[in-house]
């Protein structure tokens, strides 16, 4: 692995619950640990509402946490209170997003979307360096300096993701958050995006949290990899030894679902097939929240809730399976 | 092996705000008797359009029939009356959509939804097609079918919603299947839940398949033939494992090349297809991929190649497969196989 | 298939440079210019601007055009039909009727305009500051406005115009009091559906103040809702305002409007029906053109035909 | 259900409170006693009569007086008509009121709905171009304009109906399509905008691909569920037919409860506008409650929005 160990961003027990109504409240993110790594690329996957998306957005403090503590460099996020502070910490932490028609606000020209950020921080000192800026952003993402006068709507679903990096980007963030930035996007178009967020991580030494649902996409792009379902992590592992070695049944599920590109492979595998559907956040499962679903669900595990635990090194997983005298499977 | 439907050379058009939108521009297929074809391509290559008119459902206007024909039992569905059309729709053939939350009716029950057309085409009575549509839920694999039909579609859960519109789209035991793009929608785990109760419907029934997708993990999963569109066009056509094994369009290189294999280095570049697709209001002259295509020769500009038949199968346009053009290997990017995949416990 | 003859060279490599499939054709299009595009070819709509831009030219200038004036009463000539001398005829005082439909014009579409931008100013910023902080903020305004919308609109105005003094100002004052709610619950709606959209978030984690959010995001895309229940909320003033005339408690004489012009006519329509036929007519004209303006605007302005 | 009843009831009393509260204050600040009119009245009499209706009590007296018997539908005697009390006034040209309003409501919706559905089904047709400039024309001329010129073409031209009053079926002809004139237009609209939305939804091009005639698919599938916003409109169209009938029962001469009203504002009745007023915000507020209830029932989502609406 090529980053340091050193952490960037620790979460500790964060939790996000939504008030539906008087009785209702959404625990969309119900206890989640994990910490990045400076330079890594942290990739979260779970199926939809599972949370993920909800985290990330927390941990930019787009949404107050109900509980637990995000730490930035060691400072922790959600008791900054003066507003220069928390100023500086929108610089240095930054989000793409996923939907590339609703992101982009379509009454700016893309120059004034992209230069939105320098002119909040006020880092060009006058006109000439924030065009200047702006065409090398763009020329940064692919696009050039043309493309700067004209409006969201003109372009492509590709290009307005690019220029949706390119106004993260802008402010020089340690940090982004990538919110799904490739589920909208066509198969070739994907690829386009991950090719250039890679490249921008290596040249600029960027750190990503990387939400998505697609498995193998995720596994492509991360350094390791953390497998949310219902508000709670399941697992978290370096990526290539999620892929080899999954221990949590909801990761082998998951794996297991996702259809590979290869016939052959297809005719002959015998699937895991997981069986009914996400229990709902608002009135999740007793004990552990996947046994509704899990093939291997045991007595104890309707009772009690498994701690996530660090199974072998930088290997986590929350399973009653892995609890050593319940451990049939190793 | 008989074919049961016969696409030829079939265009349409969209008369749009600003200009006219040549959707589909001489698309020729065929689809035989009990098995799964896949229609593979990415937004705006006319896939959804062409599986649309099929069923005639396209609305005209905005949309306009060019030219060319759809030969079902030996007849030209394009020449059909509203009235003839609808003894085939939802009897000989059936569709589903991509987004199960919208495309059942809200205020209507489940049971009603499925017995509509099995009053309509089977002259059931209400008892009857009740009855039948708890059968229909059973096989679905939805539990409680006889609570299930009485309630409305928002008290189902997307994979069910899904699961009850191929239970409406079966209700009559069509010939034919198209699919929508079915599982668009739906997170991964209820997607294999829903391809294998395809699969498993389809051994049941023999119903043949149309599957519109954009996701080739999909195509490979459940396709025994595959027709690839871009740019309104078919590029190449072939088995399933012609298509991943011995591609023969750059295209299908590129969209393979996109995919990340399990096993694959994580320095690696994916191999993108640079661009953005052809605009088709204005399309190119010649071959759609001209613009995209690493391989793109003089001749590509303006002359779209006919089609090269490779095998039986496998029919390919594209001017590299000409004598007269450079030879080009399938890059490595392309090559699928040997993934190894756990899948117990 | 045309059969070409192709020579070997075509068979040459070319190098497509992939910035030209980067390249957008055509000229940039703002979202101000593109419904402006939209809303010019709808020629129901632009006639309907032509005949408001007419009708406030007239408001202004026509009363003396015809050498009268709309207070001098001569009862030699009362009743008298549209001649040369009274285009359109005298009324019971022997006024002119002509120079009086004008002025009732500026009467008329004054209060309209009044009204509609007091409920402009009032209702943006109520429904702004609603929608943008929602929650008890949020909860405690709304249930003001929805008090004051469960007394019908009409009655509320007709009770304030007993209670008060009657004049021009009343009457304005009297159609604003909850006039307003109607644009507030619109540009709350609009606030409230856009604070969740995926550019706000952006310019949120940016770092942008409320200030910024609110007018460079949020306000400018909630003009076009704006612009509409504004076009339209103008000729239902202009109707208010006859229908409140027409029951006797509109602008006090010798002021007039086309609403107590109507109501003075209806007596005796039957034997004079052109004192009636103008001001009506005119009422009917106006409300017409504005409500065809903003259903072109409607048309022109909505984002969901612009994909 | 009970719940959302009980909560829905709620909100309608506090509401109620406050409108009576607001009556109450306009009326106290309201210029000139309610004896001081043309008719001259010597002090002792006007003294006494001030005595007889508790106006001389302390003001917070006055108003939870008021407010009790609001409460008991008791809005006390009138002004200017002596003898008379405010609930016999009502009770008296309700009917008259209840029934052309009925009237319009039924044309309203049976012509709006009609015309919008046609609009829609012929999008871009003659049809639809028709039965929209109707309905501009509709939303364009004033029910009291609209009023006058159904006078002057069915009673005075051509003789065929009663020009005034309220005496038989006929005589309500006029006024009733006059009153639904500006609600049917708008209905028209909303009818044609929501069946055009419905008719593209993904479940229409299910219904279409199940081989459901155009027939089946219009009348079954599309047209209850365009209907929802129709329904909403159900308590704007009640109030609109409403204040409506202020001018339309002037007009044509007819002693309903709007003529009461207007009767009672220009001669400064206080309590019979007090009462009417109360009166007309009761009859909204029920009726949008029922709107709900509709609602709830055609819609069978609606029990669950509430918790959907979190996402």
């Amino acid at each position: 692995m090529t980053h340091s160990k050193e952490k960037l961003l620790e979460v500790n027990n964060l939790k996000k619950h939504f008030k539906l109504n008087r009785q209702d409240i959404l625990k969309a993110v119900d206890g989640v640990t994990f910490d990045i790594y400076k330079g890594e690329t942290f990739g979260l996957v779970g199926e939809s509402g599972c949370g993920k998306s909800t985290v990330g957005r927390t941990i930019l403090r787009l949404y107050e946490a109900t509980d637990g503590e995000v730490k930035f460099r060691g400072e922790d996020v959600h008791a900054i209170k003066s507003k220069k502070r928390l100023k500086k910490f929108n610089q240095s932490m930054q989000m793409i997003f996923q939907d590339p028609y609703a992101s982009l606000n379509p009454r700016m020209t893309v120059k004034d979307i992209i230069a939105e950020g320098m002119d909040i921080h006020q880092l060009t000192k006058n006109n000439k360096e924030r065009i200047k800026r702006v065409n090398a952003l763009l020329e940064t993402v692919g696009l050039n300096s043309e493309h700067g006068n004209r409006y969201p709507h003109e372009f492509s679903g590709g290009q307005r993701q690019r220029i949706g990096i390119a106004r993260a980007l802008a402010v020089n963030p340690d940090f982004i958050v990538a919110d799904e930035p490739i589920s909208a996007l066509d198969v070739s178009i994907q690829a386009q995006v991950v090719n250039l967020l890679k490249r921008l991580q290596k040249e600029h030494g960027l750190t990503y949290l990387f939400i998505a649902h697609d498995l193998s996409m995720v596994k492509h792009i991360s350094d390791r990899v953390g497998v949310m379902y219902l508000g709670k992590m399941a697992e978290i592992a370096p990526s290539d030894t999620l892929y080899k070695e999954p221990l949590h049944p909801y990761t082998k599920a998951l794996l297991s679902a996702i259809p590979l590109p290869d016939p052959k492979v297809e005719r002959t595998r015998e699937r895991i097939i997981l069986e009914g559907d996400l229990p709902s956040p608002v009135n999740p499962p007793s004990g552990c929240r996947f046994r509704t679903r899990c093939p291997l669900a045991m007595d104890i595990c309707r009772k009690v809730e498994p701690q996530f635990k660090e199974y072998k090194k930088d290997h986590w997983v929350a399973c009653h399976l892995y609890d050593g005298k319940n451990n049939k499977l190793s | 092996m008989k074919k049961i439907l016969e696409v030829n050379d079939l265009s349409i058009s969209f008369d749009t705000y600003n200009a006219e939108v040549k959707a589909v521009r001489g698309v020729t297929f065929h689809l035989n008797e009990k098995e799964t074809l896949a229609i593979v391509g990415e937004s705006g290559s006319g896939k959804s359009v062409t599986a649309q008119s099929i069923m005639q459902l396209i609305p005209m206007p905005p949309g306009k029939f060019v030219g060319g024909s759809i030969i079902f039992n030996g007849e030209d569905l394009t020449q059909k009356s509203e009235k003839q059309m609808e003894n085939i729709r939802g009897k000989e053939i059936s569709m589903i959509f991509q987004d199960p939350m919208t495309s059942l009716n809200p205020t209507m029950t489940i049971g009603k939804q499925i017995a509509e057309s099995l009053i309509k085409h089977q002259n059931m009575s209400k008892k009857a097609a009740h009855q039948r549509g708890v059968e229909l839920l059973k096989l679905v694999g939805i539990p409680n079918p006889d609570v299930r039909i009485n309630q409305y579609p928002h008290q189902y859960s997307g994979g069910m919603r899904q699961r009850a519109m191929i239970a409406i789209a079966l209700a009559c035991n069509p010939k034919i299947l198209i699919a929508d793009e079915p599982t668009t929608a739906l997170d991964v785990t209820i997607q294999a839940q829903i391809l294998d109760l395809m699969r498993d419907l389809q051994q049941k029934t023999g119903t043949a398949i149309i599957m519109i997708t954009h996701d080739l993990g999909v195509v490979a999963n459940i396709a025994h033939r595959v027709a690839v569109m871009y740019g309104g066009k078919v590029v190449e056509t072939g088995t399933v494992d012609e298509i991943f094994y011995n591609p023969r369009h750059p295209y299908t290189w590129g969209l393979l090349g996109s995919m990340p294999k399990l096993d694959q280095n994580k320095d690696e570049e994916l191999q993108a297809i640079p661009g953005s697709p052809p605009d088709l209001a204005n399309p190119p002259k010649g071959c759609p991929f001209v613009a995209r295509c690493p391989y793109a020769m003089k001749v590509c500009k303006d002359h779209m190649p006919e089609y090269t038949k490779l095998s039986d199968t496998q029919k390919t346009a594209c001017w590299l497969l000409d004598e007269r053009a450079p030879k080009v290997d399938i890059p490595e990017t392309a090559v699928v196989g040997g993934t190894k995949v756990h899948d117990s416990f | 298939m045309s059969q070409v003859q192709l020579r070997d060279s075509d068979f040459e490599s070319i190098q497509i440079d992939q910035k030209e499939t980067e390249k957008i054709s055509g000229q940039s299009t703002s979202y101000w210019k593109d419904a402006w595009r939209r809303f010019r070819k709808n020629k129901l709509a632009l006639a309907g601007v032509i005949i408001i831009i007419l009708l406030a030219f007239m408001a202004l200038f026509g009363e003396s055009i015809s050498g009268q004036n709309y207070r001098d009463n001569d009862l030699m000539n009362a009743n008298k039909p549209p001649s040369s001398e009274h285009w359109f005829g005298t009324d019971n005082l022997g006024r002119d009727i002509f120079a009086r439909t004008w002025y009732g014009a500026k009467i008329s579409l004054f209060i309209g305009l009044m009204a509609s931008l007091i409920d402009l100013v009032i209702g943006v910023i109520w429904g702004a500051v609603a929608g943008f902080f929602g929650g008890k903020i949020d909860e405690y305004m709304m249930r003001i406005a929805d008090v004051l919308y469960s007394v019908p609109y009409l009655l509320v105005v007709i009770l304030l115009m007993v209670i008060m003094p009657q004049g021009l100002w009343t009457l304005i004052i009297a159609m604003t009091i909850t006039g307003w709610i109607n644009m507030a619950r619109i540009v709350r709606g609009q606030v409230m559906q856009l604070r969740s959209e995926e550019y706000v978030m952006a310019a949120k984690s940016l770092g942008a103040s409320n200030a910024r959010l609110l007018f460079k995001h949020l306000v400018p895309n909630t003009m076009g809702p704006i612009i509409v229940t504004l076009t339209l909320t103008i000729p239902s003033a202009i109707f208010t305002e006859a229908f409140l005339s027409y029951l006797g408690l509109g602008v006090p004489a010798p002021k007039a409007s086309w609403g107590t012009m109507s109501s003075d006519a209806l007596a005796s329509f039957q034997y004079y029906p052109y004192q009636l036929f103008f001001p009506a007519f005119f009422i009917c004209l106006t409300m017409l053109a504005f409500n065809i303006v903003g259903d072109g605007l409607r048309d022109a302005l909505d984002p969901k035909e612009r994909k | 259900m009970a719940r959302y009843l009980l909560k829905k009831l709620g909100s309608i009393v506090v509401s109620l409170f406050i409108i009576i509260t607001i009556t109450f204050i306009l009326m106290k600040i309201a210029p000139g006693g309610p004896f001081t009119s043309e008719r001259k009245t010597s002090p002792a009499i006007e003294k006494q009569m001030m005595e007889a209706y508790g106006l001389n009590d302390p003001i917070h007296k006055q108003y939870i007086d008021y407010l009790i018997k609001a409460a008991k539908f008791d809005f006390g005697p009138s002004f200017k008509y002596d003898g008379q009390e405010v609930t016999d006034i009502i009770k008296r040209s309700l009917p008259y009121s209840l029934i052309l309003g009925a009237e319009a409501i039924l044309i309203a919706l049976a012509f709006g709905v009609l015309l919008g559905v046609i609009a829609a089904i012929r999008h871009n047709k003659f049809a639809d171009y028709t039965a929209m400039v109707i309905a501009v024309l509709g939303i364009s001329v004033p029910s009291f304009i609209m009023a006058t010129i159904l006078q002057y073409i069915f009673a005075i031209k051509l003789q065929a109906l009663p020009i005034a009053r309220f005496e038989s079926f006929a005589h309500t002809i006029l006024p009733a399509i006059a009153l639904a004139t500006t609600p049917l237009a708008f209905i028209a609209r909303l009818m044609r905008s929501s069946m055009l939305e419905v008719m593209s939804a993904d479940y229409i091009k299910t219904a279409k691909s199940k081989g459901l005639s155009e027939r089946v698919v219009t009348y079954r599938h599309a047209l209850r569920n365009a209907m929802l916003p129709v329904v909403s409109y159900l308590g704007p169209l009640v109030v609109s037919v409403l204040t409506g009938s202020f001018v339309i029962e002037k007009i044509f001469g007819i002693p309903g409860l709007g003529n009461e009203f207007v009767v009672s504002v220009t001669n400064r009745d206080y309590t019979v506008i007090m009462g009417t007023t109360v009166f007309f915000s009761v009859l909204l507020l029920v009726s949008i409650l029922v709107v709900d209830l509709i609602y709830g029932l055609i819609d069978p989502r609606i029990k669950v929005t509430s918790k959907e609406a979190g996402k």
